[in-house]
């Protein structure tokens, strides 16, 4: 049945049910603007179709299954088996019990759901294709647009994913079975959750970085926790090497990684002048960063044009040049984080109700889900630092937390960094046990503008992690009760 | 900055403030706050505390939950 | 050798090296005071060697071996088994370790460190009784003072702790074989740690609890989450009875219950009229609650002397009717929980250093490890509303939270309480996984004097549990994205 082309209107158009968009169009529709949201492909978008979602459920199962198998020094003996299958179908109903919950809290919030891909046919007004052979397409006019079409891996030359030699995130979440042999490309957070899972299901795992060390954006003395756990589960590094080629052999695949011709040139040259690796697996998984997706939105009928990194630029109010279209999420620009683009979805429906709102946070915390988590957020030190404050710096080790010796989990550290002469808290950097959760806590001290005292005196419940964030402001203060003050 | 009444004389102040207040002998609950909803800031107990030098009144009764120093 | 009575004299003597004490004198020593610290028994007192830490590595691991056996549905197929002499050894390395660090701690601030029993021999001095026979005293002349002494279980009538068949919670931390059968008496919450604790070892537990629920402080709706587990993990629950009684049986022993007489009389009523209950089992474990340790201190030759309860009372800077002895922790009264000992601990020493502090804080945090977790700050709706707030309630339950489905842990809630009129956060019930953590954020916006704005305003990390703290402060402000805000 082929639908023809039917005009109708909405005061608000959102393009992507990921993060950025489904909660833009649920703020609007709460907000009583006649909102229409658009998904090409399936709602919660990447986050929790193939990313967030998805990769966290995997950690959770498969880091049971290796805390069981490694806890007989607590008196536990096990020998856990692993049947993929049902830990795939369990993280599926995961997934599709979280999307089919985004579905309802749209229409519940009185979002109209199409479903397609929309493209744009002039300032005004997109033209949405349907999905399925000869499903037609219609043409919507809107008032207002949020485009929040997201991101896609990149592929590098030569390994176009396939989905069974080479693999995208997306595949590598979705295995039927657990390969024996697994070489990982790009050491960011993305490939260190995954190279850990796979560790944890017993696979040998080896990961090639251009780079000198894993986790880039993160301080050495974080990563270095991370590394170092992934080492123990048996991952091997080849750092300034990037993958070059791959062919198919007899019984899986060989993967060439050639030295890195710049920065991480001097590691490579370490290694070995000038070699090549030959990596033997049976399967690779490329994870070197992801791009955003505008080249199917026909921006220039709308008057858009992407920046040189590909992404929509908007001001702090998700406008993009075109002030009636906004941007947010991944296509928005970095950091390509769900909360930073449901934030993003947020702000900007509520500039379109006409609320004062702008994207002002203080404070954009970041995650890394690998054994242990790494939890961050405002500044470090060494930015602390450019930007001209005078840091007072507060650590606390794991190590002498009761509650981390309790759960046989001491790896890592809470470090806060504040102004000394105000005392006001400006980043914290967290590696170890619940680093994810930790931050949240330093996340609201800084945008309360809570300083070092104010941590310090409250009180926090015992035994828990979370003291060990009021000893890192004690730290600072030089006066921490479990840890020396140096 | 609106300003909400509390019940039973609750102070909401962070405790940077609280403890300006004890060491600049200021009864916290006499302060007006400037803060959101009414909330007590330093510069308002530091403010409470210039003012209240040439009050008597204010002062002794400031003094009272500080220690003797 | 027989060690004679010696004078010395110290500016602060300490009475007791648990969280309160050797908190005081580490921050005594820290501010430069000439302190001393004396413990008849082991560093750490109570929390480190028979409470908080035990308590917590037993649960950590009985846990882990529970998960692992029933993760069918994720894919994982383990048949565990415990090495009780392994798991408690580990158990007991964790808390040597924390032990050895106190006293570590202790030494390195500057504390002088005495091991014997102290008692007042006036109102400036003690006489401190050297462990073991003829180990001898001395005597000690002070400034100041901070009493410790922290509190003790309560013995009921006809049950006097053997360690063999009547259990104190220090018994059940240390037992060498798991027990088929446990009766528990007292549902308070160590209690039902421990029933949860030998529940997940496979033993049938059978709680009898004289009032009419579990962990009579909680709200209904919090409790009831734990009930519910409890009784998933195969704990049976007789409220509304007291045990009176227990003997020897060829192969174990029988206990007595009996309908008690107060206030769970109607539950009793409800189950049998007036029908005491006979209880097989191979120990019984009392856990009715814990009083302050005072009478051994020979209080009157200091002039001192305890309320009703047992407590000596303090005012807000920890000092006694004494002006110079202060008490805290257990012994200066509710909530006997170790992080009011430290805060207190901390708060007297600063005082005794001639610092304007005092016991002000706005909030004082609870937490009970059973499964799921228990936290909570602050005030209920019921207290908001009698202490004259017009509460503004949001809730979010962790069945909506991405993070808690990855993780398999669903059931319970995140509630936060709010004075409408001014938006300020007045209190939170968590129940759920991680909520002795994800109390911490809470506390510190009570503390901070934070709005449900600010918090529904700050970005916090997905996919998290902390997610759920924002989206209940927008479930109050009317605005949550992922659940109704009815
Ligand atoms: C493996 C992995 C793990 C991750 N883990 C985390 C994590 O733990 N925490 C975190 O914060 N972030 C994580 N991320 C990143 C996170 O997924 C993204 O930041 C987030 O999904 C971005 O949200 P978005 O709404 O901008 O875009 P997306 O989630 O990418 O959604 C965009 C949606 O738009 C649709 N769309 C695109 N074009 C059109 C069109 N023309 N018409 C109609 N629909 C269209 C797409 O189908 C898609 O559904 C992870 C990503 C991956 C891949
Ligand atoms: C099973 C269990 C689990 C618990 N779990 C938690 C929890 O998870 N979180 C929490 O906050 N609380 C918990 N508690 C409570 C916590 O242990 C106490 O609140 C805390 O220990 C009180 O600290 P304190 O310093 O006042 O006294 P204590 O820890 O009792 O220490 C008092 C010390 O004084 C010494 N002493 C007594 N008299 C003398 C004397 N005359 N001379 C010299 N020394 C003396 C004792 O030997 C002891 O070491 C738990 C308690 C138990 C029993």
């Amino acid at each position: 049945m082929v639908v023809g082309d039917v005009t109708t209107g909405t005061d608000l158009l959102v393009i992507g049910a990921g993060p950025g968009g489904y909660v833009a169009a649920i703020r609007a529709g709460q907000l009583g603007l006649d909102v229409t949201l658009v998904e090409k492909d399936a709602y919660g978008g990447a986050c929790l179709n193939r990313g967030c979602i998805p990769s966290k459920a995997l950690i959770t199962a498969t880091s049971l299954k290796h805390d069981a198998a490694n806890a007989e020094e607590m008196g536990i003996h096990a020998n856990p088996a692993v049947d993929m299958t049902q830990m795939m179908s369990w993280k599926d109903d995961v997934v599709d019990n979280l999307t089919g919950g985004v579905e309802k809290l749209c229409k519940a919030n009185g979002v109209n759901l199409i479903e397609g891909t929309a493209e744009f046919s002039g300032e005004n007004s997109v033209r949405i294709v349907h999905g399925g052979e000869g499903q037609g397409s219609e043409s919507l006019d809107f008032e207002h647009c949020i485009v929040a079409t997201g991101s896609r891996p990149i592929q590098i030359p030569g390994f176009e994913f396939d989905g069974e030699h080479v693999l995208s995130s997306e595949h590598a979440l979705s295995l039927e079975s657990v390969p024996d042999e697994l070489v990982v490309v790009g050491a960011g957070y993305i490939g260190m959750e995954l190279a850990s899972v796979y560790a944890k299901l017993g696979t040998d795992v080896t990961v090639v970085e251009m780079l000198d060390d894993v986790l880039p954006p993160y301080e050495a003395d974080v990563s270095r926790v991370v590394k170092k756990h992934a080492k123990d589960l048996g991952v091997e590094f080849h750092f300034g090497y990037s993958a070059s080629d791959w062919e198919e052999t007899d019984d899986g695949i060989v993967v060439t990684a050639s030295p890195a011709a710049a920065d991480g040139g001097q590691a490579a040259e370490a290694e070995d002048e000038a070699e090549a690796l030959e990596l033997e697996a049976d399967k690779v998984l490329v994870a070197v960063g992801r791009s955003p997706v505008t080249d199917t939105l026909n921006l220039e009928a709308a008057g858009l044009e992407p920046n040189e990194q590909g992404f929509l630029e908007t001001d702090d109010r998700c406008r993009t040049d075109v002030e009636h279209i906004m941007a947010v999420g991944d296509v928005a620009g970095e950091p390509m984080l769900a909360h930073k683009g449901s934030k993003e979805g947020q702000v900007a429906a509520e500039v379109v109700a006409g609320e004062p709102s702008a994207v002002d946070y203080q404070a954009m915390p970041a995650a890394v889900f690998t054994e242990p988590e790494i939890g961050t957020v405002g500044l470090t030190e060494a930015e602390a630092e450019e930007q001209g404050f005078e840091p007072a710096v507060g650590k606390f080790p794991f190590q002498a937390s009761g509650r981390a010796l309790t759960t046989g989990e001491t790896d890592g550290f809470v470090r806060i960094v504040a102004d000394e002469p105000s005392g006001f808290i400006l980043g914290a950097q967290i590696v170890g046990p619940e680093a994810s959760e930790l931050v949240a806590e330093l996340s609201l001290a800084i945008e309360m503008g809570a300083t070092l005292e104010d941590v310090a005196s409250t009180v926090h419940t015992h035994p828990t992690l979370a003291e060990a964030v009021m000893e890192a402001a004690e730290n600072a203060l030089g006066h921490a009760i479990h840890t020396l003050n140096r | 900055t609106e300003e909400v009444e509390t019940p039973e004389g609750r102070v909401f102040a962070p405790p940077s403030a609280r403890k300006l207040a004890r060491e600049l002998g200021v009864d916290i609950s006499q302060v007006d706050g400037t803060g959101p909803s009414g909330r007590v800031t330093d510069a308002d107990v530091q403010a409470h505390a210039d003012a209240g030098e040439a009050d008597d009144a204010a002062a002794e009764e400031s003094a009272e939950p500080a220690t003797a120093e």
